[in-house]
């Protein structure tokens, strides 16, 4: 014991060395079994080997991502450019390591803000039920009755182009998925016995919600969420092909689609090289949220 | 029999769950705002360190009653008064093994939260837990276990361990063993005796299994309809059934080496607590109906010569 | 009750039942004979997860997904049910064994109506299947106003209703044998008794057959023959419900029955020590062995098959061996 | 009884659609350009006077709850106002879009259903099998591929190399039916007009293909996993028991319960498909209501764009309503208006 | 020699705003600024968006466009240079400019106004309120089998001499998601117009090469530079058989010119008549036009008026005549959807349009279909599957596209569009000329137009068209010079420099 250090301290230094101990060894238990899971380990891999990509990008690449040859516009893949240059004679590789990055984030970040908002108001909304839950429910289903697109094309003219004001956009309908999921696992959980149990303990509401409801509905969230990650990078796609989005000079693999898809007729690898990379993603996030679903909690039954 | 005050009394202790039929079918159809009246005017006691069987049909109200008990659910009228006063104190156990452990929080935490709540310092609570585990027969080994890891005679000893940390004067036990294997409810209802016998603790023993209830209450309320219809000593209850529904409830146990050829037969299936009829609420099943069941509520009857045996009957009333 | 014939509707050799879960084979039916003359109520009894539901299953060739019949073999009224497949097996199930589960309210369609699943079950098997016939089923296991009842949805029924129209339904096809898997566990006290007294009288009335599985050896004493003991995949002790209740032999018979609360204050109640044998362990032994107060090394090593007792059939090492005499004396502490 | 429950429920959609109403309304005003300003485009010399008369003329000049009590009070007398861009009435447009866009709309969710429901029981069926992992891989391909891209590769394949199919649009000229109901294909068949009928079902493959690869996606996995839960069930196992057939257990008893949650996302999938479908009406020229409605933003054109967005929340809301409906159906212990 | 300024200015950092379409570019232009030190970056925004902010002066650089209807500096220097006008976006501001422009539209005599317009070119250009830009070409594309067609400068279709091999029906599609109506006197779109006005025909049309020349009138006189006397053709029928007279052509001016004049609505052309004041028959075949004041482009403008049938309109009303337009174009309205395609077929007792614009006659073709085909690869695609026989609006960097293609043409012509990059004049840096100069120096315009416009632009000295009246052909544009705009910047106190390779 530190001299001076009061014995609670120390205690608490010994649960907290104890706790961090088990859950590596619980952490280290779930990746062992999802190591047998063969194509949630292949998953991984590909997850990894982009991520490291992405953040590797400037060291592999010589390019640099807005670096313009435009006299080496369309140049097939194969040459001097291994996945060809763009029309704007962009080395398509690099970009593609670069848009990793920002596409990457764009998932990540959305689906984070969606489950955090959609989560807090769900569990909320769930637990008290009463004029808060009857308000909310009606604003989401308001929010769903109203064409997504709109709303984006209009907020990314309201708030001018730009990586967040993307994010906002691409949030503001992303929470209700969540906020229902939410919502409906605490209306579940909440007259389970355990919970009960807490209120007879005379815990207070605020720990009941986070620390004995949370823990028990955080997961179906998750695994939505990693299924989500996909559709918004592919949304970010489709706000690209109406003319708006994030800043060209930072490449996304959507705006990359949506460049190219117009020259497929005499240089298909601007759009299918970000294609397939991004199909590749997806469906190896997916497979390891699939796979982290069946270790974790193999009687969710989302999609 | 001397008086002395109980460690817990309901005083016409009711609880209702209303449901709002919508607007339309309100307007339309002239549906009324349901009301089950799932407990509805209590009044029963606990002595201390007593074990007070409560008996009936599934959705007679027992575990409302118990969960008004504890203070899970506001009463809707009437009182519950712990030693006198009105702060719930009690605690509970549950009859789910399964759904009653947070599968997401280690045996460590589950009974730091109580430990906690009582306001044991962070540095006893280890040696607490630990002791709180052997007394309900488990390891320390089993700490940073979870929920899952156990099975479900571990777990109702888990239940107990983090009802018992609060160190309660009354524990309600709502089925605390009809989900276990025999072999395990006996290891159960054990335990619980051990307990009582050492701290003093009194249980609300919440059952639909007469003979466990019989093995472990020193007093049994019959429950019908959200009302008690009987309550007597264990052993005057058995013997001497008093209320048609006892008696029927009684004759339908299947025992060992009885051939069960002597049952009285209920009429009908049970009634619901929504809107129950006027009058004795056992009226439409009873053998013995008389026209005053269905114009007025029973009153209680003390029967003659056996004392603390109360029934609920106008047959007894008319008879006495 | 009706007395048994001689005829073997149901027999089962040498039964093995194994799930080839991911984490390792669970061997939960390991080497069950059994077998069910007609007529006759057999009561198998066990704790949770013994193997009864499995060995049942497997009479109906119901197994899920992992579980698979490993070894032994099957007849049901002279017919090898492990050799049948497509319409046989269709015209067995429901047909000559019919089947009632646990929990009434799961176990019907919530789709579809009370009428329209009782029909299913006799059109598959070719019987005609009118209205009048539906009523008349209904009416049999005491269904009042069968009529409106043909159309109704299974949440609009009590449970022991629903009971009642699951009993209906296994009854009309006309069965040998009536498998039912704890029929009312799931049901009050007084609707388990009336669930009962309906069985019995099928029994009585038509002769059909019943295997009756349940937790509750009170109910079996009251319903059946016969019993069957089951622990850990394996039958301990069998005999006729008299004997076996009254004077058990196994050890495990002994302790299930010191469990049991017996309306007589002051008996303690004697649980068994230790838990329920883990079936995914392999047991070259007796399973029971852990938990048992008279056992002796050499339980472990080698399985007692099937002992006779004379009026039964016991398995267990101890069994005959001179020590196994307190057994006598503990002969008395079966119930009167 | 029943018919109250669905009126009531029916009826809990109009504070909905007052919502969309009035979100709608503020969120277009909240939008900077001014739509007078945009109509004029490139006019010179056009005088303050020009643009204050015109201004006035859209009531565009009044306070904003006045704009907004008067634009309530037209749509509750039936009138969705004046479109500024396209000079016509609201209400004819929509009645012009709306048709376009509910065929291919159906159309799609046909296609995903067709495709979605018996890959979802087989692979359900087949659980873990080779047949379920590739479509599940599949799966992911149609939620992970943009619906233009898609969209210009079967145009490549199917119109330009194969020739099989037309590029766009939704009929060739002269094949176009008389005008019954706006539904090309509906139309054909009332007017029993076989070569239009053709043509405008030859018109819809590819877009339907292209809208509703996403859908069957999710469907798919929807159908699946559900499916997995009810295979699951004590009441398959019992129809089973009961000596039923292998394949009606697993129609009659497993995949009629297993389809609520499918119509829950079936009914959002359609949903999202009458109003986020801009981007393959763009690329196929399918003249519906999410060109219309892009097209209404990008000009300001306020009562446009208010009026699609009510007419999409109607289309939501009533989407919505059958589905709850759907669910009774499925499982008779639900109540109305009672969310899965 | 100027003594070289300490290299410690700031660094001059950039935000170049422009729509998707010119995205390519904004990024090709941010990048050469990049490399002589700029910071520079691009943004797309939506159109409407941009403009309110450019318009409240919040941003630094926007890439805007407009174009010219009469080939004249008209609709276009006075909107875009003069101050305080509607399409001013740079805010800029000269009393010379102004003072020029204003002589110039009045002038009524055309080597006076072109001295006007040429001294207004020489301070714009050393003023530089914008990065003066391109002229990008129209261009389309179309099918081998088509003749007689060419594109034309003001980016509409003009159907009447065309053929197709092998067919009497020509299908186009246009890069349009709709037409706003088949009214002529309701639209204010060129789209619109592009189909409108092979169904109608107005008093005057234009020659290849922008001059105005007579159509469905004779003649016309200008006895003083406000009233104009129009002599109209006889002998003209709309397409219901309907004699073409001055009533006709009085009643089609009014109901523009009228408040509420058509169907409860005014006319969105009001604004492009001008200081039009009444239009009055003289006779069956003469109309006398009055102006307020002088207005020399009076005659382009009427290009764009066509001509309706006053008897078929007052009969159906304007709602019906939208429905059922009747014209005296070469085709009448056969059916359609707006935003779906729109079938014309030939009108056979067609007058024959302009004489002075052989061939004249009724159409050489029978049948037209216009498709909205909004996305340019579809057109692209449909042309190669020769579901279409003309692709409108041929984005030129996909002209590539259709190289390889034996079976499609890609043709162009010099359009009327200006193409610039505007300053916020009002706010530093830009309200610096040096820092202005500069940056018309450090863009390499030539590579931009030869890469991404594929060669189809034309760079200009100035925000002038070439193909419009009074364009000065010796102003020589900004010279790509980063040498010349690095000093530039430094003189005005940036820290710059050229790339060190
Ligand atoms: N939270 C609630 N909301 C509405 N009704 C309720 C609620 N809890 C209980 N009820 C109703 O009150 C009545 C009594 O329920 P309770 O759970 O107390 O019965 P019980 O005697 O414990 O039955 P069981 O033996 O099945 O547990 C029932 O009709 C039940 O439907
Ligand atoms: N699908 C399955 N996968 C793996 N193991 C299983 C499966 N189903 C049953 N088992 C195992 O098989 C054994 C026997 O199960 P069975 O259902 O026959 O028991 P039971 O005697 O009917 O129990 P209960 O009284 O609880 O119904 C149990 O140990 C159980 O864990
Ligand atoms: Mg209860
Ligand atoms: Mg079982």
């Amino acid at each position: 014991m530190i001299r001076g250090e009061s014995t609670q301290a120390s205690v608490r230094r010994r649960l907290m060395r104890l706790r961090l101990r088990l859950w590596a060894e619980s952490a280290g238990a779930t990746l062992k079994r999802l190591g047998r899971n063969k194509s949630a380990v292949a998953g991984a891999v590909v997850v990894t080997a982009i991520v490291l990509a992405a953040v590797l990008a400037p060291l592999i690449s010589p390019y640099s991502p807005d670096k313009m040859n435009l006299n080496d516009r369309f140049s097939p893949p194969g040459g001097e450019y291994v996945l060809g240059a763009d029309h704007l004679g962009r080395d398509v590789l690099t970009r593609i390591l670069h848009g990793a990055r920002v596409s990457i984030l764009v998932g990540l970040i959305t689906v984070a803000i969606s489950i955090f908002t959609g989560g807090v108001l769900g569990v909320l909304a769930g637990y008290y039920g009463g004029t808060l839950d009857t308000f909310m429910s009606r604003l989401t289903e308001v929010l769903l009755a109203f064409p997504y697109l709109i709303f984006a094309i209009g907020a990314m003219a309201m708030l001018g182009p730009g990586f967040w004001n993307l994010v906002w956009a691409l949030c503001f309908k992303g929470w209700v998925e969540f906020f229902r999921l939410a919502r409906a696992g605490v209306l579940a959980e909440k007259t389970k016995e355990y919970v009960e149990a807490a209120k007879v303990l005379g815990r207070s509401d605020l720990e009941i919600m986070g620390f004995e409801i949370l823990p028990n509905i955080v997961n179906p969230l998750l695994v939505v969420g990693t299924l989500r990650m996909g559709t918004m990078m592919v949304m970010e796609a489709s706000l690209s092909f109406l003319g708006i989005g994030i800043p060209p000079r930072i490449p996304t693999w959507g705006s990359m689609i949506q460049d190219g898809y117009r020259f497929i007729l005499n240089a298909w690898w601007l759009s299918t090289f970000p294609g397939i990379i991004l199909v590749a993603l997806v469906l190896s996030v997916n497979l390891v949220g699939e796979g982290l679903r069946e270790v974790l909690d193999p009687d969710l039954q989302t999609f | 029999m001397k008086e002395r005050t109980p460690l817990v009394k309901t005083i016409g202790l009711k609880r209702y769950f209303y449901s709002r039929p919508g607007f339309l079918a309100r307007c339309l159809l002239g549906e009324k705002e349901r009301t089950t009246k799932a407990v509805d005017g209590v009044d029963i006691y606990i002595e201390e360190g007593e074990t007070l069987g409560l008996v009936g049909e599934s959705g007679c109200g027992k575990s409302t009653l118990g969960r008004v008990i504890v203070g899970l659910y506001a009463p809707t009228a009437g009182q519950v008064l712990y030693e006198g006063k009105t702060e719930p104190n009690g605690q509970m156990i549950f009859q789910n093994p399964y759904a009653s452990l947070n599968p997401r929080h280690t045996v460590r935490q589950i009974l730091g939260v109580s430990l906690e709540k009582r306001g044991v310092p962070l540095e006893e609570r280890e040696d607490e837990s630990v002791k709180l585990l052997e007394r309900v027969g488990l390891t320390p080994l089993h700490l940073d276990q979870y929920p899952r890891q156990f099975s479900g005679g571990q777990r109702q000893r888990i239940g107990v361990a983090r009802a018992l940390a609060m160190r309660p004067r009354l524990i309600v036990a709502d089925e605390p063993v009809s989900a276990l294997d025999v072999s395990v409810q006996a290891q159960i209802l054990n335990l619980l005796e051990g307990l009582q016998a050492e701290t003093g603790v009194s249980f609300l023993l919440i059952s639909h299994d007469l003979a466990v209830v019989h093995h472990a209450s020193h007093r049994v309320a019959v429950m019908y309809l959200g009302k008690i219809v009987e309550t007597a000593p264990t052993e005057s209850l058995f013997e001497n059934p008093s209320h048609p529904y006892t008696q029927a409830l009684l004759s339908a146990i299947p025992r060992l080496g009885a051939t069960g050829e002597s049952r009285i037969r209920l009429q009908g299936t049970v009634p619901s607590a929504v809107d129950p009829p006027p009058g004795c609420r056992f009226q439409t099943r009873c053998a013995h109906k008389m026209d005053i069941c269905a114009e007025m509520e029973p009153l209680p009857v003390e029967i003659r010569g056996d004392p603390g045996h109360v029934v609920w009957c106008h047959l007894r009333a008319s008879k006495s | 009750m009706a007395a048994p014939g001689d005829k073997e509707v149901l027999s089962i050799k040498g039964l093995q039942v194994c799930y080839r879960t991911d984490r390792g084979p669970v061997r939960a039916v390991r080497g069950v004979d059994l077998s069910v003359r007609e007529g006759e109520i057999v009561g198998l009894v066990g704790e949770s997860g013994c193997g009864k539901s499995a060995t049942l299953l497997s009479v109906m060739r119901l197994l899920p997904f992992p579980g698979e019949i490993v070894a032994g073999s099957i007849e049901v009224d002279g017919t090898d049910v492990l050799a049948l497949n497509g319409k046989g097996l269709q015209a067995l199930r429901g047909g000559t064994v019919a089947m009632v589960f646990q929990d009434p309210m799961s176990t019907l369609n919530p789709a579809h109506q009370i009428g329209a699943q009782m029909k299913e079950a006799l059109r598959v098997h070719g019987l005609p299947s009118t209205r009048s016939v539906l009523v008349d089923l209904l009416k049999e296991v005491g269904i009042p106003s069968p009529e409106t009842v043909l159309g109704y949805y299974p949440h609009q029924l009590s449970g022991g209703m629903q009971q009642r129209v699951m009993i209906a339904i296994s009854l009309s096809c006309r069965p040998k044998l009536i498998l039912a898997d704890e029929p009312t566990t799931a049901l009050d006290v007084t609707i388990e008794a009336q669930i009962l007294d309906l069985l019995r009288q099928i029994n009585r009335d038509r002769g059909t057959a019943i295997v009756l599985v349940t937790h509750n050896l009170a109910v079996a004493s009251q319903f059946c023959h016969r019993i069957a003991v089951m622990y850990a995949g394996q039958i301990v002790e069998e005999g006729s419900v008299k004997d076996v209740l009254s004077r058990p032999l196994h050890p495990y018979t002994r302790g299930l029955i010191g469990c049991i609360p017996r309306f007589r204050k002051g008996v303690p109640l004697t649980p068994i020590r230790g838990q329920v044998a883990d079936l995914s362990e392999n047991h070259e032994g007796c399973a029971f062995y852990p938990r048992c107060d008279k056992a002796v090394p050499g339980c472990l090593e080698t399985l007692e098959s099937l002992l006779d007792a004379g009026d039964r059939m016991v398995r267990c090492h101890r069994y005959g061996v001179p020590e196994y005499g307190d057994v006598a004396a503990a002969q008395d502490s079966g119930c009167s | 009884m029943r018919g109250v429950k669905i009126l009531e429920r029916a009826l809990a959609a109009l504070p909905i659609m007052l919502g969309v109403c009035i979100v709608v309304f503020l969120f277009m005003r909240l939008l900077p350009g001014d739509p007078v300003d945009i109509m004029l485009g490139e006019a010179s010399n056009v005088t303050q006077e020009e643009i204050d008369a015109l201004r006035s003329q859209f009531n565009l000049d009044d306070p904003l709850h006045v704009q907004l009590a008067s634009y309530l009070m037209r749509v509750l007398k039936g009138d969705l106002g004046y479109s500024i861009s396209r000079s016509s009435n609201v209400g004819k447009l929509l009645l012009e879009a709306l048709p376009a866009t509910v065929e291919l709309a159906l159309a799609a969710i046909l296609i995903a259903l067709a495709v979605a429901v018996p890959l979802g029981i087989i692979t359900a069926v087949k659980h873990k099998s080779l047949i379920d992992r590739s479509s599940m891989a599949c799966s992911f391909l149609g939620i992970s591929m943009p619906a233009f891209w898609l969209g210009i590769v079967l145009i490549l394949i199917f119109s330009v190399h194969l020739k099989w199919l037309p590029t766009s649009g939704r009929a060739t000229y002269g094949l176009v039916p008389s005008h019954v109901t706006g539904f090309y294909v509906l139309d054909s068949i009332l007017t029993g007009n076989l070569p239009a009928l053709k043509d405008s079902l030859r018109h819809l493959v590819l877009p339907s293909i292209a809208l509703g690869a996403a859908p069957a996606a999710v469907i798919t996995r929807i159908i699946r996993s559900s499916m997995l839960e009810t295979l699951r069930k004590d009441y398959v196992t019992y129809a089973r028991a009961k000596g039923v057939a292998e394949w009606a257990v697993i129609i009659k008893h497993a995949f009629r319960n297993a389809l609520i949650p499918a119509v829950t996302v079936t009914g959002l999938e359609i949903g999202g498909l009458l109003g986020g479908n801009m981007v393959v009406e763009t690329i196929f020229g399918w003249p519906g209501m999410g060109r219309l409605v892009v097209d209404g933003i990008f000009s300001r054109d306020y009562s446009l764009v208010q009026g699609a967005v009510m007419v999409y929340g109607l289309t939501f809301v009533t989407v919505n309503l059958i589905a709850d409906i759907l669910y009774t159906w499925l499982n008779p212990k639900l109540v109305v208006g009672e969310k899965v | 020699a100027p003594k070289e300024p300490a290299v410690t200015g700031e660094t001059l950092s950039i935000v170049i705003d422009c729509e998707a379409n010119r995205k390519d570019e904004a990024e090709a232009v941010a990048s050469q600024l990049r490399n002589i030190g700029i910071q520079a970056e691009a943004r797309t925004w939506e159109w409407s968006a941009m403009k309110a902010e450019f318009m409240e002066g919040n941003r630094q650089l926007y890439m805007t466009d407009w174009g010219s209807s009469y080939f004249d500096p008209f609709d276009l220097a006075i909107p875009k240079l003069a101050t305080g006008e509607r399409g001013n976006y740079s805010f800029y501001s000269n009393p010379e400019v102004d003072d020029l422009l204003s002589q110039a539209t009045s002038a009524t005599d055309d080597e006076t106004r072109k001295a006007l317009y040429f001294e207004v070119q020489d301070i714009i250009y050393k003023d530089c309120p914008w990065v003066f830009g391109y002229c990008l070409e129209e261009t389309a594309a179309a099918s081998t089998k088509v003749g007689g067609w060419r594109v034309s400068m003001d980016s509409r279709i003009n159907l009447h001499d065309v053929t197709v091999e092998g067919t009497g029906t020509i299908k186009i599609g246009l890069g349009i998601d709709k037409i706003v109506t088949m009214d002529p006197g309701n639209y204010r779109d060129r789209d619109t117009e592009t189909v409108i006005r092979n169904v109608f025909d107005a008093l005057v049309t234009r020659t290849w090469d922008g001059e105005v020349i007579p159509e469905i009138a004779e003649s016309w006189e200008t006895p003083d530079p406000t009233t104009y006397v129009f002599k109209i053709r006889e002998g003209i029928k709309f397409h219901n058989g309907e004699a073409l007279d001055a009533d006709d052509v009085v009643f089609t001016f009014e109901r523009i010119l009228q408040e509420n004049g058509i169907g409860g609505q005014t006319s969105p052309r009001l604004g492009l008549l001008g200081p039009l004041a009444s239009v009055v028959k003289n006779d069956d075949y003469t109309v006398t036009f009055t102006l307020e004041n002088p207005f020399p482009v009076f005659p382009q403008a009427l290009c764009h008026f066509q001509i309706v049938p006053k008897d078929y309109v007052t009969e159906v009303g304007d709602a019906g005549f939208a429905e059922k337009p009747v014209g005296a174009g070469p085709f009448m309205f056969k059916e359609g959807r707006l935003d779906d395609q729109v079938v014309l077929t030939r009108f056979e007792d067609y007058y024959g349009g302009a004489p002075d614009l052989p061939p004249v006659g009724p159409a050489r073709i029978d049948t037209v279909v216009f498709r909205m085909m909004p996305d340019p690869a579809t057109r692209v695609a449909a042309l190669k599957a020769g579901e279409i026989h003309i692709a409108d609006k041929l984005p030129p960097d996909m002209a590539d596209s259709l190289s390889g293609d034996p079976n499609a043409k890609v043709e162009s012509v010099p359009g009327t569009r200006t193409y610039g990059i505007e300053f916020c004049l009002t706010k530093p840096p830009f309200d610096d000329v040096k820092v202005r100069q500069a940056l018309n120096h450090a863009i390499d315009w030539d590579t931009i137009i030869a890469t991404i416009y594929g060669g189809k632009a034309t760079r200009l000295s100035t925000a002038f068209i070439p193909s419009g009246f009074g364009y000065n052909h010796d102003l020589k544009p900004y010279e790509y010079d980063p040498a010349k705009a690095v000093e530039l910047l430094r003189e005005a106190g940036f820290n710059v420099s050229l790339p060190t390779e």
